[in-house]
């Protein structure tokens, strides 16, 4: 694993010099070029190209490499082998670099330099061939459900729930009085006998609007009967304060009062 | 991996301290208790795993984990001792029902008294469990028998019940008096009374119970 | 119940040698690693787990069973040397595919790691399924986003992923201290040739660049 690719490492070994191929190694050369779904992206065509260099990835010639390379991609065209986008990209990239590293930069050129580029391309190089090597050495571990073992028979960790009441002495105390106390309680029932709603002045005062046509005092409005005690008269006052108020808000009556504690006066509001 | 069998009779047996190892190891990774003959088919050819079984029982004697055999099989079980170190206990505290708590200011109250007393207090009647619930948290406990036809049980409050609360003794829980004077109890009915009272028995015993006393 | 930690707290811990056989007794029991802060949680008030290990990891050197460390948790494992006895216990694993063994050890070696990174050293898009399958074996997981622009989310190894490989921690991975020493787990980036370079990786690639340049 820490070698080659399986699929291609044979082929690979017989990637030199094309034009002197014998016949066995062009059919691996073949090979190489029918397996390229072998291989996991050009960097990694790249990687075994490079092995044929039998150098040190450090000492590899990207010169030469990508020779290597767009050789490949011309012979793929040859056999009428279509190559993924990705393969031609990295030849096109490989081409200009090829172009960059054998012509002398030009006077004022920016950005990195042929030598840059090609340097980092074999840092790249080197960085999958080390990832590959250090997963296969991952992989070799002694493993665990393998080589080591966790206990076949755990013995698991059983749960209880336990339930813990709680009460304070004010709780007590207060329930205690709540049952002492209960029978000097009654139901509480709102009263509503002496209550007139704003709802019912309302509608009251809709029917009445129309005798307003002059300032009139809005103690006249109150119905019949509904200042025989202190409380209906608050609440029927109130009732019919808080319905002219809805009915000025709408503009069918204006309203007025002298001075504090005058008596509120309503008119009708010309249509 | 045949030819480690034709291997393993051209060498001796391991020595027994090895042995004893691949026991241990067995045994540990075993998904269920190993007899010795499972073991001799597993362990090299001239092991004598009866005789490792002998020395590794004897290593974990008294350890945390100890060798038993389970039928004619063997395996590792916690010692008995650690037994509670594979239970986990959550605690949940909840708060007393109300049924259960005014169940228990009566008998407080009013103790030694009987569960026909209780329930002509309250006004309803005291379900079982309520009570069991009471006695299993040893906050009551029956008292002497009441010497009135039918001799029916009494319940009093207990020494758990006057630690929990505080208390020297039951006399020491004020009166309706008290309660009154310390504000705890308002008698006058707020208009919120009659229709929070009657809602229900249950969780909202305690939520009730708050606004109640609180104007 | 709280008053129980009172009460504890009125006894001594256990001598050292009962919290060993403790400690013992609950790595026993448990198919994972336990961690210290685990052990604390279940063992008696004021015990020292971490110091009981200590001595219970020394008295099973060399032993069938070993007692060995996993990031922060501890387990006790059959001694490597010994697997051959186990085969029977063997569990086949899933086959992983060569996509997925690389992107795991570059995930491990290189950790936190961005998608973008991975594909940056192999050269190639890692497909979804690939990090479904190691996240679903619960080899990776997902760490801290990376703070450079888009906020890519990076992956890290598990403890799962390290007691599979027997590894105390990912600084024990092998080979580990020379990669990086000769620069290899540098994410050095390429002198500005991403664009031109991976068209085929597209935006993923191109806006996961400029999050490697960053940091």
């Amino acid at each position: 694993m820490s070698d080659a690719p399986p699929q291609a490492a044979p082929a690979a070994e017989d990637w030199t010099a094309p034009e002197l191929l014998s016949p066995t190694e062009r059919m691996a050369a073949e090979a190489l070029i029918v397996d390229v779904d072998g291989f996991e992206g050009p960097l990694d065509l790249l990687l075994t190209l490079s092995r044929t260099q039998k150098v040190d990835l450090r000492r590899i010639s990207v010169l030469q490499l990508a020779e290597q390379y767009l050789g490949f991609v011309e012979r793929a065209r040859t056999l009428r082998i279509e190559l993924a986008a990705d393969y031609l990209v990295m030849a096109a990239w490989l081409a200009y670099l090829k172009s960059r590293l054998l012509l002398p930069p030009e006077p004022g050129e920016e950005g990195p330099s042929a030598e840059d580029l090609a340097a980092h391309l074999a840092f790249q190089l080197e960085r999958l061939q080390a990832m590959r090597e250090a997963a296969a050495r991952l992989m070799a571990r002694d493993r665990l459900g393998r080589d080591f073992f966790a206990r076949g028979l755990p013995e698991g960790v059983s749960l209880h729930r336990k339930v813990s009441y709680d009460a304070t002495l004010l709780d007590l105390m207060r329930a205690y009085a709540r049952i002492r106390t209960k029978d000097e309680f009654r139901p509480f029932v709102m009263d509503r006998e002496h209550v007139f709603t704003m709802e019912q002045a309302l509608e009251r005062m809709r029917g009445l609007i129309g005798y307003a046509g002059d300032w009139a005092d809005l103690t006249t409005f109150l119905p019949e009967g509904w200042d025989a005690t202190p409380m209906a008269r608050r609440s029927s006052t109130a009732a019919h304060f808080a319905a002219v108020l809805e009915l000025a808000k709408r503009g069918q009556l204006v309203l007025r009062q002298g001075e504090t504690f005058a008596p509120i006066q309503i008119r009708r509001v010309p249509s | 991996m045949t030819d480690t069998d034709e291997e393993r009779t051209l060498f001796e047996a391991p020595p027994i301290a090895e042995q004893e190892r691949m026991v241990e190891a067995i045994l540990f990774a075993s998904t269920e208790p190993v007899t010795v003959a499972d073991l001799v088919q597993r362990m090299p050819h001239g092991a004598d795993p009866a005789e490792a079984l002998v020395y590794l029982r004897k290593r974990y004697e008294g350890r945390g984990v100890n060798v038993v055999k389970v039928g004619d099989a063997w395996a590792f079980r916690t010692a008995p001792d650690l037994g509670f170190l594979m239970r986990r206990e959550t605690v949940e505290t909840r708060k007393l029902s109300r049924a259960a708590i005014e169940t228990l200011a009566i008998v407080a109250y009013h103790q030694p008294v009987t569960r026909a007393e209780i329930e002509e207090i309250r006004g309803v009647a005291v379900s079982r469990g309520t009570i069991d619930q009471l006695m299993e948290m040893e906050w009551i406990r029956l008292g002497r028998r009441r010497m009135t036809p039918g001799r029916p049980v009494t319940f009093v409050v207990t020494e758990t019940f006057l630690d929990h609360f505080g208390l020297e003794s039951a006399r020491d829980l004020p009166g309706i008096k008290e309660l009154r004077a310390a504000g705890l109890l308002d008698s006058r009915p707020g208009p919120s009374f009659g229709a929070s009272r009657d809602g229900a028995e249950e969780d909202e015993a305690t939520s009730g119970q708050s606004e109640l006393f609180e104007d």
